[in-house]
């Protein structure tokens, strides 16, 4: 297309420039700052200096919590990622989306943990724990979804907040409401806790934490190949973009929504033993499980490296913010930080990280 | 806030002008430096193969899509881009290719929507809907009361129009737009998916309107006997570029756009 | 809209009708529990709710209640929530409740403006409002055997022994670990004073509820402030996970002292072997060698009439709900005795809850010898500011781990008067005293 | 039969244009206020204090979010907080200035959480659906967060909860402990029809139809000349508005005081349900669905036990509460497969059917 470059102006995007003179901005403000602290204009107790230098002055001066900081953020934002991958797999093949996701955590975690306490040996539970949630999602699937199907989005969201009082109900009538140990050494998960001496300080890196992040980024691959290689991973794909197309191509829906479902209550139950294994297993949980919401929208609803990266920006991003200026604040900011910066990323990228620009038609 | 009082435009002389516009998402061009205009008072069609960028050019006009390239001048005065209630206060409207209504409200509601540019009673009135508020409401409805008659849909004033058939859907569109009392009134595809009576009553109101109210009418079409029939001058399109303009029977034995309706590769 | 209106007329008559059918039995006391066996906080809740509920079940079978009258026991549900409760209160108050449970300092809160007018004690023991403790503005409500503010003392007289020394606290860094509601909130303002008097300094970690298990980031900030001692006020799943971390992050359990709502064994358990040291107020024994507990398991457990398992019988949280119920039961038989009546109501309890004095000799004809320490009430002291001792962890159950420990009260008395007139004053139209102390006694 | 409209001729359209153009409507409405205010004086105290003194303070609080969610279509999970910046700016207006009548200052309050629900609607213009749910999840926590750490709004209580103090209407105390609920109901339902009045102008006016335009396509209706912004801010701040109103009656006229989490996001949830059961788009779904989803539970509570007892099956309180949760549940799935709709088109279907009685159609 000869025209395309006539009308293209030239020079350089004019976006390029702008971030260019950001980041100077930036580099000079960092500058002046040293001097002035240095020079000791500004000192303790001053709010600028309180805001945008003693955070760093720390970070320097005990690099070994920064690491620890790091590290907890980092093992926190991969379970965030885990319950958000649980809503993205739904919300691609089904379009639903799956405020239930939390609760389903736990409780994959409470029927692992019940049926031990009832005397099953812990794999067996293991084994019952995932038929469970294959029953949930085939029932889940014959309940609430063909009966709504081309139902309006909020309907549907709606029909999981249900099932999400309805699972906290059935959880604490058969395995009661009192918060229980995870059985992570009867699963063979690692104790203890390794020391690591780094700049002179030192850093704990918990096993379980350890363990968690590979299992998490073994299954995020395993996903990733079953969704590329297999049949019904292509299937997943052409529903994902177009029902109808599935439908014209000969796909089940029922079928599908059945096999998502279920991925995702295996999601669930993964995640529910390790952050039981962290804490215990409670319908507190459920709870932390909102922290899924701004990962989503940080990585966009239908993006599954979006939701890992988006997982651990949130995790890393709430704990060095509530570690380093919480305080400031008088502490607890990270109950919303999470969610304010996922509201001012959208106004800047409404469409999420990986999402693609979206152009308004009519 | 009523439109901003420009330059009377005489009939005959250019209501809108299209300068050299272009338009593109990220790659892919939706037009190529089209230049056009559109007189007062005439129907002016707009025609060409799908995907010619027909919509895309209507977009452009009452300010959905921002021209990456060129300028529009409507009522002499020159804009690059501007919001689309600006135009709309300037006195564009439009219908949409695929039915845009406001599927939960009732015709008449509908119709009423198309007023909220012309009331402007306040807030504080209208928590009481009493006295100006309701005086106001009661002269719109009034006038939409005349367009219903006009468009002979009186039988389904209180019908959400989620529930009416396509073909008077559309017609509830078309009264929609005449409810804003528009200067320009630009039509996409007003008889996509009619039958032939349908089509004879949609034409019927399209020259009523022209001449009753003297609006101007900008209206893309397919079905060529309509166009031809029904405009005074028509603008070819393909691929984003404009191939001819003029007289529909010049228009009709213009080599080019007879290549590009029987589609002869270039 | 009318049909709405037969639903809600409905509902109203069902309501009604059920809220008055119990009151119609006069030939029985009755006492309402707010507990709460389901929430995040269940885990406290449910041992509790069993302990007050068997305590009470034993009386009516071994003795047949109370002086010869019947206790009518209905437990009302209110997950910790303050919403619930209030609800809950409303439902009971119409039935003529002896005596107020609403195990939460938050749903007290609410209570104690209701109590003086519907002419309802409230008995809220060892949590609740601190200032609370002043009888003279705070009739009707009672919290022995101890405020969180003497509790808050007792951590720091500990501390101090252990450093050799009130004057030894000087410098040192002490962190308070706090549910980030009311209830946590309460012994801020005694530690802040004892801070400015013994020249220590306080840091606060609040946990939200929805951080409970995610403590994280909170106890990086302990690793980096390094406080010498920690007082954990937590409740519910915020326990174990605080406990867990503890551990986690290598701090010296002996040296981390929860409050006696901290002191539950599951909070304990949560840390495993490592959380041996970790130690906790208790103003009760714990275990299930005591005449009172082996009387529960004969009436009540083997009966069947039980929720609770029987090898977990004598747990810490259980035994704190018996005493809890004993203080019940023992202010209505006071009641009884000062009135002459058999069914008291909640005037009469309140009376008896006043001249509640439960001595040594009281307590072992109660089956209680060793259980707890003798208990006064006052018309003024409407708490006692007793003595409570040091429980500590040994990795599987808790052992008394030092000796009845006085509060510091002359440190908190005033506070707590000082604290009961502020809230006066702040509520303005506060009700005065009817009786004053002074003419009663 | 005697709900007929034949003969009933509009003969303007300010008649056509009525809320209630039927006369038995018009009947039905009265009658029915009149037994609302008749109950105030036979209704037992826990009926008025327990049941009918939440249920319309719920139902305002539904208007409040059916405005934003049901009428201008942008999904909002932040009630909660809204109500709690009505609760806590009046608290602080009545401790600050005793001497003003209370009632101004609940109808004042409103307006607080009416500008930071402004604030919060921002983004709206940028974000749609779940992506603006989650973006009022933001308002929730920050504001909840504010409620619980800046000691300034609950005035550096111990206890970091604000209680109602006593304040009197007419010499009548309406507000604090020595309050009857007989006069809190009187004061909480006049408001309530009050403000449900002003709604209903609102919704059947021009604003509500640039809202339910923007709604069903907002594309269409920018391009016809609403200005898309300015229409949901005000969406928005009408909603908040409402929503603070009823946090501050919550506060002072049911609960009699409250701490921070009582307005955490369950509180926004519940009242998303009575919505979503009631009928988006709906004033009267309001006043449907917080029937249903506050008093089903309570009525759970008495019911259940009476059911069970005559079989010797006594049940917990605990059992009691899981099953209020299942059932709640099922419900919720059950009234959106039935009719997503919700309970008000249920009320219109049935009041169509009466029209044609004793006909099918």
């Amino acid at each position: 297309m000869a025209s395309e470059a006539a009308v293209r102006r030239p020079g350089i995007e004019p976006r390029m420039v702008a971030w260019l003179f950001a980041a100077l901005g930036v580099a000079a403000l960092v500058v002046i700052l040293a001097i002035a602290a240095r020079t000791g204009a500004i000192g303790r107790g001053n709010l600028v200096y309180d805001v945008v230098v003693d955070p760093f002055v720390l970070m320097a001066q005990a690099p070994d919590l920064l690491v620890q900081t790091l590290w907890e953020g980092l093992v926190s934002g991969v379970l965030y990622a885990l319950i958000a991958l649980g809503f993205v797999l739904i919300f691609k093949a089904s379009g639903v989306f799956n405020f239930a996701q939390g609760i389903m955590v736990v409780f994959a975690a409470l029927t692992l943990v019940g049926l031990h306490e009832k005397g099953v040996p812990a794999l067996v539970a293991l084994v019952l724990a995932v038929g469970v949630m294959l029953v949930l999602a085939i029932a889940v699937e014959r309940v609430v979804l063909r009966p709504l199907v081309n139902q309006p989005d909020i309907i549907l969201f709606m029909a999981t907040f249900g099932l999400t009082y309805f699972l906290i109900g059935l959880g604490e009538l058969i395995f009661g409401g009192n918060p229980k140990q995870m059985i992570a050494r009867q699963l063979y998960l690692p104790q203890g806790a390794t020391d690591a001496a780094i700049f002179g300080g030192r850093v704990r890196f918990q096993h379980i934490d350890i363990a968690a992040a590979a299992i998490a980024s073994l299954m995020i691959a395993t996903l990733a190949v079953f969704f590329s290689k297999t049949r019904i991973g292509r299937a997943l794909r052409a529903v994902a973009d177009s029902h109808k197309a599935a439908l014209s191509v000969g796909i089940s829906l029922n079928q599908i929504w059945v096999i998502v479902w279920f991925t995702a209550g295996i999601v669930a139950l993964v995640t529910g033993i390790m952050w039981g294994a962290r804490s215990d297993v409670s319908f507190a949980l459920q709870i932390i499980a909102l922290k899924a919401l701004p990962v989503l929208i940080l990585g966009g609803f239908t993006s599954i490296p979006g939701a890992i990266v988006g997982g651990l920006i949130i995790g890393v991003g709430e704990k060095i913010g509530e570690f380093y200026w919480g305080p400031l604040l008088g502490g607890g900011i990270e109950s919303w930080l999470a969610y304010m910066i996922a509201l001012l990323f959208l106004l800047y990228r409404p469409q999420g990280l990986f999402g693609e620009k979206i152009i308004e038609r009519v | 806030m009523r439109a901003p009082d420009s330059p009377v435009v005489a009939k005959g002389d250019a209501l809108l002008a299209v300068e050299n516009v272009s338009l593109g998402f990220g790659g892919v061009k939706a037009l190529s430096d089209v230049s056009f205009d559109i007189r007062k008072g005439e129907i002016r069609a707009i025609i060409g193969p799908n995907g010619a960028g027909k919509t895309s050019m209507l977009n452009c006009i009452n300010g959905f899509y921002h021209p990456t390239d060129g300028c529009i001048t409507f009522k002499g005065r020159r804009r690059a881009r501007m919001r689309p209630h600006a135009a709309a206060r300037g006195g564009i409207a439009r219908t949409f290719q695929n039915v845009a209504l406001f599927k939960g409200m009732t015709t008449l509601d509908n119709l009423m929507a198309g007023r909220s540019l012309k009331m402007h009673k306040s807030f504080f009135w209208q928590l009481l809907r009493h006295g100006p508020a309701m005086e106001e409401e009661i002269a719109h409805r009034r006038v939409v009361e005349d367009i219903i008659d006009f468009l002979e849909i009186q039988a389904i004033r209180k019908v959400p129009v989620g529930k009416l058939p396509y073909g008077l859907q559309k017609r509830v569109e078309l009264g929609r737009a005449l409810a804003m009392e528009p200067e320009l009134l630009l039509l996409d595809e007003p008889m996509a998916g009619m039958n032939l009576e349908e089509k004879e009553d949609m034409s019927r109101f399209v020259l009523d309107v022209n001449q009753q109210f003297g609006t101007t009418i900008a209206l893309i079409e397919h079905d060529m006997g309509v166009v031809m029939d029904l405009s005074d001058r028509v603008v070819v399109l393909e691929y984003g570029r404009k191939i001819a303009d003029g007289k529909p029977d010049e228009v009709k034995r213009d080599q080019r756009v007879i290549d590009a309706y029987l589609g002869v590769a270039h | 809209m009318s049909f709405m209106k037969l639903k809600l007329g409905a509902a109203a008559a069902v309501l009604i009708g059920a809220s008055v059918l119990p009151a119609a039995a006069q030939d029985s006391i009755y006492v309402p529990l707010l507990t709460y066996r389901t929430g995040p906080f269940a885990g406290s809740g449910i041992p509790i709710a069993d302990g007050m509920h068997d305590y009470l079940r034993m009386l009516n079978e071994r003795d047949g209640g109370i002086g010869g009258v019947k206790i009518a026991i209905e437990e009302c549900e209110t997950g910790y929530d303050t919403k619930k409760g209030v609800e809950c209160y409303e439902s009971i108050k119409g039935k003529n409740p002896a005596v107020v449970n609403p195990y939460s300092t938050g749903i007290t809160l609410q209570l104690i403006p209701k109590a003086a007018v519907d002419k309802i004690p409230m008995l809220s023991m060892a949590y609740g409002l601190s200032p609370s403790a002043d009888g003279n503005i705070f009739p009707w409500i009672f919290n022995p055997p101890v405020t969180y503010w003497d509790g808050a003392s007792v951590f720091i007289k500990h501390a101090a022994e252990k450093e050799g020394g009130l004057d030894k606290l000087k410098g040192k860094k002490i962190g308070l670990i706090h549910l980030d509601a009311p209830y946590g909130k309460e012994p801020i303002p005694l530690l802040e004073a004892l801070a400015k008097d013994l020249g220590f300094e306080l840091k606060l970690y609040p946990v939200t509820a929805q951080d409970m298990q995610n403590q994280g980031s909170l106890w990086l900030s302990i690793r980096r402030d390094r406080p010498d001692w920690l007082y954990l006020q937590g409740w519910g799943a915020m326990n174990p996970t605080a406990v867990k971390e503890a551990v986690k992050a290598g701090f010296p359990m002996n040296k981390m002292v929860g409050v006696w709502w901290a002191g539950g064994d599951d909070d304990a358990r949560g840390g495993g072997a490592e959380a041996k040291g970790y130690k906790s107020l208790d103003f009760h024994a714990v275990g299930a060698d005591f005449g009172v507990i082996k009387d529960i398991q004969k009436h009540v457990v083997d009966k069947g009439l039980s929720k609770f398992p029987k090898e977990k019988l004598g747990e810490n949280l259980y035994n704190r709900g018996v005493y809890n119920s004993m203080l019940i039961a023992e202010a209505v038989r006071t009641a009884q005795q000062i009135t002459g009546k058999k069914a008291v109501n909640g005037e009469d309890v309140r009376k008896g809850l006043e001249a509640l004095n439960i001595t040594e000799a009281r307590l072992k004809e109660l089956g209680m010898e060793g259980f707890a320490a003798p208990v006064k009430v006052s018309c003024e002291d409407h708490n006692g500011h007793h003595k409570v001792f040091v429980a500590e962890w040994d990795g599987t159950k808790w052992q008394k781990a030092s000796d009845w420990i006085e509060p510091l009260k002359d440190k908190v008395r005033p506070l707590i008067e000082a604290g009961a007139k502020d809230y006066a004053e702040k509520n303005t139209g506060w009700p005065k005293r009817s009786e004053s102390c002074a003419k009663q006694s | 039969m005697f709900y007929r409209e034949a003969g009933q001729f509009k003969t303007s359209y300010a008649a056509d244009m009525a809320v209630f153009p039927l006369r038995q409507d018009r009947i039905g409405l009265a009658a029915i206020i009149a037994v609302a205010y008749a109950v105030a004086f036979t209704g037992s105290d826990f009926l008025l204090q327990a049941v009918l003194i939440p249920f319309l303070i719920f139902a305002l609080a539904a208007i409040g979010l059916n405005l934003l969610t049901g009428y201008a279509g942008l999904l909002s999970l932040g009630t909660g907080a809204f109500m709690g910046v009505g609760a806590y700016a009046c608290y602080k207006l009545t401790t600050a200035f005793p001497g003003v009548n209370f009632v101004v200052w609940v109808l004042v309050s409103g307006l607080f959480s009416a500008g930071i629900g402004v604030f919060f609607g921002l983004p709206s213009l940028r974000i749609k659906g779940f992506y603006l749910a989650v973006a009022t999840l933001a308002a929730q926590f920050f504001l909840q967060w504010c409620f619980n750490r800046v000691p300034w709004l609950y005035n550096y209580n111990v206890s970091g909860a604000i209680d109602a103090p006593l304040r009197t209407l007419f010499g009548v105390p309406i507000v604090g402990p020595t309050a009857t609920s007989q006069t809190r109901y009187l004061v909480v339902l006049t408001l309530v029809i009050l403000l449900t009045w002003v709604a209903s102008n609102l919704v059947h006016g021009r604003i509500g139809r640039m809202w339910m335009a923007i709604r069903d396509m907002d594309i269409a209706a920018e391009l016809m000349g609403i200005k898309l912004l300015q229409s949901k801010l005000l969406a928005f701040a009408v909603s908040s508005y409402y929503c603070g109103v009823a946090g501050a009656m919550m506060v002072f006229f049911w609960y009699g005081g409250a701490e921070y989490n009582v307005f955490d996001i369950n509180q926004s949830f519940i009242v998303l349900f009575m919505i979503i059961i009631g009928g988006l788009g709906s004033l009267i779904g309001s006043f449907f669905g917080a029937a249903l989803i506050f008093m089903l539970p309570i009525a759970l509570g008495i019911i259940l036990p009476a059911i069970l007892d005559p079989f010797g099956l006594s049940i917990g309180s605990d059992t009691i509460e899981h099953l209020r949760f299942i059932i709640l549940g099922a419900l919720i799935i059950f009234f959106l497969i039935v009719e997503p709709h919700g309970l008000a088109r249920l009320w219109q279907i049935g009041k169509q059917k009466l029209r044609v009685w004793p006909f099918p159609y």
